[in-house]
């Protein structure tokens, strides 16, 4: 057991000196087309519930990941960019420091994990996640017979009544991890990808462990083109994005 | 114990607690959280390669299974098209598998309605029907090219009196007549998008409808990131900014139908640049004279009135296209949609041969730029297949309807195809299909077209059946697609072309095989023997199972025969075709084109019965589980209308309501209508939801190809009662404050 | 004027020195809230029922003793209204929380702004007390035990509603820190935590000050129940502690109380900033800020004394207390609302204008007194400063009781729409525009809030049923300690202090 | 202890009964413990009767009791939110597991919980309640009447002492035995 001393020393930073693993992952948004491939493999992969009209209505689609749509400009001269946005797995995890439960948490990999059999659904998390990415169980999800069928034997079900979001497919990594160590090594690049990643036609998701500097996503955070979404904020996230291009190159 | 000390020992007793409560359990709480996925050990499944079916680009996809039921699609690392990504609708499949509505018997229309009858006497009622009809039957499928259209085919190819009809997408017709420009077959145009540095997408909406949305995603993100130094830039025409030109970088607002002129005057200025900076082209000097003298009625100055936008847009295209050299021009659904597609497709081609010029020129061009490899090999697939693959298109279905009109067929096979619901209703499918005494539909759902048939046979789904494929889409490398069962039928389902072999063989016609599976090992021996020749080192079981793995074959190498180059003469031969004919439209008189456009997750239609599909929001309106009609704010504004205000559109052949969205991206003059939606007929989650743009279509055609012209419809918009609440991910005022991520 | 002046006087009339089977003959009163009651006021010599210490505890305990009628119809009525809002919640909690109607990202609705407003209230009750008890105001006695009561109570309905707000109300006690084999253990980092310990703490704070204020009254109250041999003996007797007023336990009870008063006071501000805190310290924007804190101190206060005004002018109608609260205690606390709207109009003032003068998009989107939620912040403006202050600052307004009851009322329903501005337009124009959304209550929140107030009254019904609700012992004492000084022409009323 | 007796005087002014404790206290040598007057409300101290000496130690001592309870929250509170951060080491919104100013708060909300329970265990310890048992009292106190009770040894100390306080004007004397 840590003494006190040593255990007040812990801070955020030290995720990326102190394991071996850092998750991180790279959106290239000039790549995103928006064809909401990820969102249905992610639905897919983490038995995110359909939640049908009436409550999609009231704004209560469960897509971990979803597609953000901006329009720019007036008509001719429009432009209409795309937003992927899942939850960031910030360091300094905004949602994390209000649960009274400690329903959420940072794993020692970076990972901003939910855990859903604590939750007791406060929402404080959803309420003080700038990015708006934790979702809510309003009824129990619906998966009935035969549907139930598709269900992915890895992820639970969740109850009505606590917090979801995006977990970076935490099982996917496990198995990578799992299969690297069954094979005696470290997980290499590109081993692990989380639906939406492996999913991507265009190829605008990237992931991987930002501790390794011979890594894509650590030589993509490093390029000038890397941004974290609401960077004042100081939530440093795990998710970063690279910029799009010029609005209007021939002009 | 007097009163005091009591009361100090309980003090100590309380902190005590208090101190015992957080002691003990330090490590059982971290052991409890990190188990994030609740204590569930990661299963490793099996994956199994097959070939994505829900629509016929043909990708290459993987299926996990977990104790006999399909988990999670996902595409095919190693395939050429689908290069280990899936779309949405693939990856929705699974949720069709295991849909609550899936027919599981088969059933045949008696006095009230449909009644359940055994497989056993659906392969007696089939194969009476057969013998009865003597080869005057029609076989129309949605165009695939795979094993259950062979199989009929070479049942019935060689009576007469038999017609393979594919309902295939709309525009394809076009897309494969325009690609004939240059080569001497029907074929799909492959414009190499991942190497190239500028292009210009006429009307090509490549990731919502055209053929394999998952290839030509892939393609742009090369295109557009691939390399280290270069950004590839697109540019996009059209009259609507749809998904795909919400990633260009320019979207020029060109009214409908004028796109070939668009093509022809960015052709003309070119031609100019390559004169006026005496780049060495193969084509003579004296040669590029000519060509701008046939060109020279598409100077910009001329026809920027035509186009509606300022001629300098138009030097804005020409002068990258030869700067950022290899571009490519690339032609699509606003294109082939109207009655002058081919003509405009044969201006885009002849732009993407003078790319290739300037690119050869610059040594930059890269070799598979525009070629089309194989030809002869794909071609050889398809005969090999059995199938007839000039079967597709619009002309084939109009003759069936004429045929159908004229009591022709006494029998009609439909396979997983909804013409009732997705032909224009100036076809009138409905009608002529009722003249037919005996239809067929192999479904595995009750859709319009089902409803209408005499007999429904439930089909297998893709993950559970077999079946072999040669993909109408062929990026560079001839491909044939294995389709193996991946999990057991889940339902009682039989697989449709087996039901037709039983049937034949019952009515003693001659049959290629006793079953698909069967048969579909019997055309890759076939294959392997004529096509590869030999290998040794595999055996015809070996080589069976090696596709099985793959999920297909596809030559892993480019197998270049070498580009026709055309000189001068063969281009000059060309010249005839580089003309821009004034569109026309169905119901001219009206003041609205009409634009149907595919969405990315309902196909043309067969996406709606997915409660996944239904509630992923639509890219551009962020719209779910909902029908709208997009139209610019200032025609809404002059209607009097506002977001989720209904109003009625109409044209001579019917007329639909649905709620207005208002999108700027759209030119004011153009009403965007979504496919898919308005199912009569199709289970709980699509019927009923939103109308049918289909019904208001004429039949107007193609000059050259007879493709349906299917954005050639002009029409009425009127205000109509009522409202509705839009159902959408996004604010409407928050929509337009993307500027706070400072992206 | 001293008390045993009074005592002699009721012993010549034969009124005092009867025996325990002298059973105190209380008029029957005809209705509840006859507020003429002249059969009862024929029964002391004149109107300052101070002089007669028996006649007193008749008096004031009556509301206790006798129930009529329309009291249980009122009851039951308030019973209905609960019950409503009791099969909304059951339905809600079996159902999902999706019957309310908060969605992404307004995780936060009317519940949470019905909880601050709750808990809001209740800053008046003990504060007041406190404050007025270590300022040894006199006026104070009459309306401690209706302050304080209403401080319990009031908390006691805003604790439920973090209950009726979370997703897994069955497993809500996983916030409390119980060792158990589930390894549970709360995060004291969490604000909600410092919040679920301070109300905890406040409500047990503010009910023993309530309880230990009771005691004396308890006591009178027992001795009265035995003598009527009325059923309210039987926890009267258990309640009272066997108080029998020796001067040691005087002696003690005050040092206790003035302890109390002390503790309360510094727990009572700690607990509607850590409330504000829930908000303060998420990086939403327009709740990220310092001034959250005092501001809702302040804006708790003035909503606890607006309501303590209300009551008071109901209770003195209801019960016919008017000689026990009077016109000069509401003038009174009608001054101290007066300052406490001018701070609270302050920190209004310091809010916008600091949202105003930066103007950052996604604050002023809030802020700004635009669209649909400009009558809200009209109510606001108006019940909470302009209409208050000015109206205040009338001494005929401020001893005209309808007056001031329409404006405290008035005062409350602003401050319930201004938490309710705080939650909700915030959540719902927060940084990320795309989740940008609009909330409104469904009829399973206002059922449920409906029946959080009616769940008040109910509880204070019911504790005028059971309990003194004016402090007696308190009241004797300002009798004792009180007298008549000449001063040249005048008699004046002075107050004898330590 | 053997039995006492007790007398409870009843009065009705405040003159009457101010003079009657004094002449009791001499006549028996009543120490401060055995003498009390009951009344309806708090007179100041020593109004009624001069027992200054022993409530000033009571008074002094009364304040130990939240004051050391508070330090009992103190540690509470901090073993709490504190040992909660060293003990569980799970890292929340990149913060330290042990944190300074969560942790004030929470101390400083136990303290004064604590501070709370020390105040009325102050006031049931040192005035002896809970006491449920029945003892020397008369309703009448509650309606006004002061009471005056004294504590003696004997039978005929109890006979003398009421005999002094009818004279010194009490209305009502009440006897008992063991019941002070």
């Amino acid at each position: 057991m840590r003494t006190l001393k040593e255990s007040i020393k812990v801070k955020s930073f030290n995720y990326k000196k102190h394991n071996d693993y850092s998750w991180s992952m790279i959106i290239d948004l000039d790549r995103c087309n928006g064809c909401g491939a990820c969102v249905i493999g992610c639905q897919a992969e983490n038995n995110v519930a359909t939640v049908g009209e009436e409550e999609v209505g009231k704004k209560r689609n469960m897509h971990w990941l979803r597609i953000e749509r901006y329009i720019e400009g007036e008509y001719p001269h429009v432009k209409v960019r795309f937003l992927p946005m899942m939850c960031q797995h910030c360091a300094q995890a905004p949602c994390e420091s209000v649960c009274p439960v400690y329903a959420t948490y940072h794993n020692p990999e970076g990972l901003n994990v939910q855990v859903y059999n604590r939750c007791i659904g406060t929402r404080f998390c959803g309420n003080n996640c700038p990015y708006s990415v934790r979702y809510f169980n309003w009824f129990d999800s619906s998966f009935p017979e035969p549907v139930n069928n598709q269900l992915n034997p890895d992820v639970s079900v969740r109850e009505r009544g606590v917090m979801e979001k995006c977990s970076l497919c935490m099982q996917r990594i496990r198995r990578g991890k799992d299969t690297a160590k069954d094979e005696g090594r470290e997980v290499q690049d590109g081993d692990i990808q989380p639906a939406c990643a492996q999913t991507c036609p265009t190829g605008a998701i990237t992931f991987g462990n930002i501790n390794d500097h011979e890594s894509k996503v650590y030589k993509m955070a490093h390029s000038g083109r890397a941004i974290s979404l609401f960077e004042e904020k100081g939530t440093h996230p795990a998710v970063k994005y690279l910029k799009g291009g010029t609005n209007d190159v021939i002009g | 114990m007097d009163r005091r000390s009591f009361l100090k020992l309980s003090g100590v007793a309380a902190s005590a607690s208090v101190v015992g409560a957080c002691s003990r359990t330090s490590q059982n709480v971290i052991s409890f959280v990190e188990a994030p996925n609740d204590g569930a050990n990661p299963v490793d499944g099996d994956w199994f390669a097959t070939t994505c079916r829900e629509c016929n680009a043909g990708c290459g996809v993987i299926v996990r299974t977990v104790n006999g039921r399909a988990k999670k699609i996902e595409g095919n690392a190693i395939h050429p098209i689908s290069r280990g990504k899936a779309c949405a609708r693939s990856q929705a499949a699974v949720q069709t598998v295991y849909h609550p509505e899936r027919l599981t018997t088969p059933m045949l229309k008696g006095a009230g309605g449909f009644e359940s009858i055994g497989w056993d006497k659906a392969v007696d009622v089939i194969s009476q029907r057969f013998t009865e009809a003597e080869g005057k039957l029609f076989y129309l499928n949605n165009g695939a090219n795979d094993a259950s259209s062979g199989i009929v085919n070479e049942i019935f190819g060689k009576m007469d009196g038999f017609l393979n009809v594919g309902n295939s997408e709309p525009g394809f017709e076009s897309l494969v007549a325009g690609g004939a420009a240059l080569a001497d077959s029907p074929r799909l145009p492959f414009p190499d998008l991942d190497h190239a540095q500028f292009a210009i997408l006429f009307g090509a909406d490549i990731f919502e409808s055209g053929p394999s949305p998952v290839f030509w995603g892939g393609s742009f993100g090369e295109c557009r990131r691939g390399r280290a130094s270069v950004r590839g830039r697109l540019v996009y025409a059209g009259s609507r900014l749809s998904s795909t030109a919400a990633v260009c970088d320019l979207w020029l607002p060109v009214p409908p139908g004028k796109l070939g002129l668009l093509a022809l005057s960015v052709a003309q200025v070119v031609v100019d640049i390559i004169i006026s900076r005496k780049l060495a082209l193969t084509i003579p000097r004296n040669a590029l004279g000519r060509w701008s003298e046939v060109l020279k009625d598409y100077d910009p100055e001329k026809v920027a009135a035509q186009l509606e936008m300022p001629a300098e847009y138009i030097h804005k295209l020409a002068i990258p296209f030869v700067d950022e050299s290899p571009s490519v021009a690339i032609a699509g659904a606003d294109v082939t949609g109207h009655v002058n597609g081919v003509a405009a497709l044969d201006a885009v081609e002849f732009l993407n041969m003078l790319s290739y010029e300037i690119g050869r020129e610059k040594l930059r061009i890269h070799e598979r730029l525009t070629p089309e490899p194989n030809e002869g090999l794909k071609r050889r697939i398809t005969q090999a297949l059995g199938v007839d693959h000039e079967a597709q298109g619009y002309k084939r279905m109009v003759e069936l309807v004429d045929g159908m009109e004229q009591g022709k067929y006494s029998m009609g096979i439909i396979s997983h195809t909804n013409p009732v619901f997705d032909t224009p209703a100036g076809l009138k499918f409905k009608d002529a299909m009722s003249k037919v005494g005996f239809t067929v539909a192999v479904a595995n759902f009750m859709d319009e077209t089902a409803a209408e048939a005499t007999l429904v046979l439930p089909d297998h789904h893709w993950l559970e059946g077999w079946s072999v494929q040669n993909p109408n889409f062929v990026p560079g490398v001839p491909v044939l697609n294995l389709q193996q069962p991946v999990i057991r039928p889940f339902v009682d389902t039989r697989s449709g072309s087996d039901i037709i072999l039983a049937a034949a063989a019952a009515a003693k016609l001659k049959t290629p095989a006793a079953s698909t599976e069967e048969f579909v090992q019997g055309k890759v021996k076939q294959f392997r023997a004529e096509m590869l020749g030999a290998p040794a080192y595999l055996g015809d079981e070996e080589f069976f199972r090696h596709l099985l793995r793959n999920g297909g074959w596809w030559s892993s190498e480019i197998e270049n025969e070498p580009t026709p180059t055309p000189p001068d003469s063969v281009l000059w031969e060309y010249r005839d075709k580089l003309k821009a004919p004034e569109p026309e439209f169905d119901g001219a008189e009206n003041p609205f084109y009409l634009h149907p456009f595919q969405t990315v997750h309902m196909g043309r239609g067969q996406g709606a019965n997915n409660g996944w599909l239904q509630e992923a929001p639509d890219p551009i309106t962020t719209l779910m589980w909902q029908f709208w009609v997009e139209m610019n704010p200032a025609t809404a504004a002059k209607l009097g209308v506002v977001e989720g205000d209904m109003v009625k559109i109409s044209s001579a052949h019917g007329s639909i309501t649905a709620p207005v969205f208002p999108y700027k991206g759209i030119r004011p003059d153009v009403v965007a209508v979504p496919i898919g939606y308005g199912h009569t007929n199709y289970g709980k989650l699509a019927t009923g939801r939103g109308e049918n743009v289909m019904t208001l279509l004429g039949a107007k055609q193609d000059t050259d190809s007879g493709a349906h012209a299917w954005r050639a419809q002009k029409v009425k918009v009127e205000k109509a009662q009522g409202r509705m609440k839009m159902l959408r991910n996004a604010h409407p005022e928050g929509e337009y404050k993307g500027e706070v991520f400072q992206l | 004027m001293s008390l045993d002046d009074n005592v002699k006087r009721s012993a010549d009339a034969g009124v005092a020195g009867g025996h325990h089977g002298d059973v105190m003959a209380l008029p029957e009163i005809e209705s509840f809230r006859d507020p003429e009651t002249k059969a009862a006021k024929a029964h002391y010599d004149d109107a300052d029922i101070y002089r007669d210490e028996k006649g007193f505890n008749e008096h004031t305990l009556r509301p206790m003793f006798f129930t009529t009628k329309s009291y249980f119809i009122f009851t039951l009525a308030l019973g209905l209204v609960m019950a409503q809002g009791l099969g909304f919640f059951v339905y809600q909690t079996f159902v999902g929380l999706g019957m309310a109607g908060i969605h992404e990202p307004v995780y936060w609705g009317a519940y949470i702004a019905t909880f601050v407003f709750w808990v809001g209230m209740s800053h008046s009750g003990t504060i007041v007390s406190s404050i007025l008890r270590l300022t040894q105001a006199n006026w104070r006695r009459p309306i401690l035990r209706a302050a304080e009561a209403m401080t319990a109570f009031s908390l006691m309905v805003a604790g439920l509603f973090p209950l009726i707000h979370v997703g897994r109300l069955w497993r809500a006690y996983y916030m409390v820190p119980l060792p158990s084999q589930r390894m549970l253990w709360p995060n004291f980092k969490s604000p909600l935590m410092w919040d679920f310990c301070a109300i905890n703490i406040y409500l047990t704070g503010s009910m023993t000050f309530l309880y230990i204020g009771l005691l004396p009254d308890l006591a009178v109250a027992r001795d009265k129940a035995i003598a009527m041999g009325n059923w309210r003996r039987h926890y009267l007797k258990v309640l009272a502690l066997g108080w029998r007023g020796s001067h040691r336990e005087w002696s003690v009870y005050n040092k206790c109380s003035l302890f109390l008063a002390v503790i309360i006071l510094l727990i009572a501000p700690s607990v509607h900033t850590i409330v504000s805190w829930d908000f303060a310290m998420t990086m939403t924007p327009g709740w990220h800020t310092t001034i959250f804190g005092p501001y809702f101190v302040v804006g708790a206060i003035y909503s606890g004394i607006a309501a303590v005004i209300t009551l008071m002018i109901t209770l003195r109608i209801l019960f016919n207390l008017d000689d026990v609260i009077r016109k000069f205690h509401i003038d009174a606390l009608g001054k101290l609302l007066l300052v406490i709207a001018i701070i609270w109009t302050y920190f209004y003032f310091c809010e916008f204008i600091t949202n105003w003068y930066s103007h950052k998009p996604e604050e002023w989107e809030v802020m700004a007194w635009q669209g649909h939620r400009f009558p809200y912040h009209l109510m606001v403006m108006l019940g909470g400063s302009c209409l208050t202050i000015f109206c205040l600052s009338w001494r005929r307004f401020r001893s005209c009781m309808p007056c001031m009851f329409a404006l405290t009322l008035l005062v409350n329903c602003g401050m319930y729409i201004e938490r309710y501005l705080i939650v909700v337009p915030i959540l719902s124009r927060r940084d990320n525009p795309f989740m940008w959304t609009d909330y409104t209550p469904t009829i399973t929140e206002v059922g449920i809030i409906v029946a959080s107030f009616a769940y008040f009254i109910f509880l204070y019904a019911i504790f005028i049923k059971l309990f003194p609700i004016v402090t007696m012992a308190d009241v004797k004492e300002g009798v004792i300690v009180s007298g008549d000084v000449r001063l040249g022409r005048h008699a004046v009323r002075v107050q004898v202090k330590e | 202890m053997s039995d006492h007796y007790t007398v409870l005087g009843l009065y009705r002014k405040v003159e009457t009964i101010t003079k009657a404790g004094d002449p009791i206290r001499e006549a028996f040598g009543v120490k401060d413990g055995d003498i009390e007057v009951l009344s309806s409300a708090a007179y100041p101290d020593g109004a009624l009767l001069d027992d200054k000496e022993l409530l000033h130690q009571v008074e002094s001592r009364q304040f130990l009791f939240p004051f050391l309870m508070g330090f009992v929250g103190f540690g509470a509170g901090v073993i709490l939110a504190g040992g909660t951060g060293y003990i569980m080491n799970l890292i929340v919104g990149g913060k330290s597991p042990f944190t300074y100013a969560p942790t004030g708060v929470i101390t400083y909300e136990f303290t004064l919980l604590f501070g709370v329970i020390g105040s009325v265990l102050s006031l049931l310890y040192y005035a002896g309640l809970p006491n449920w048992t029945d003892r020397a009292y008369d309703p009448e106190v509650a309606d006004g009447a002061l009471g005056l009770l004294v504590k003696v040894y004997s039978k005929e100390d109890q006979e003398k002492a009421a005999k002094i306080m009818e004279d010194y004007g009490a209305y009502k004397i009440k006897k008992g035995v063991n019941d002070f």
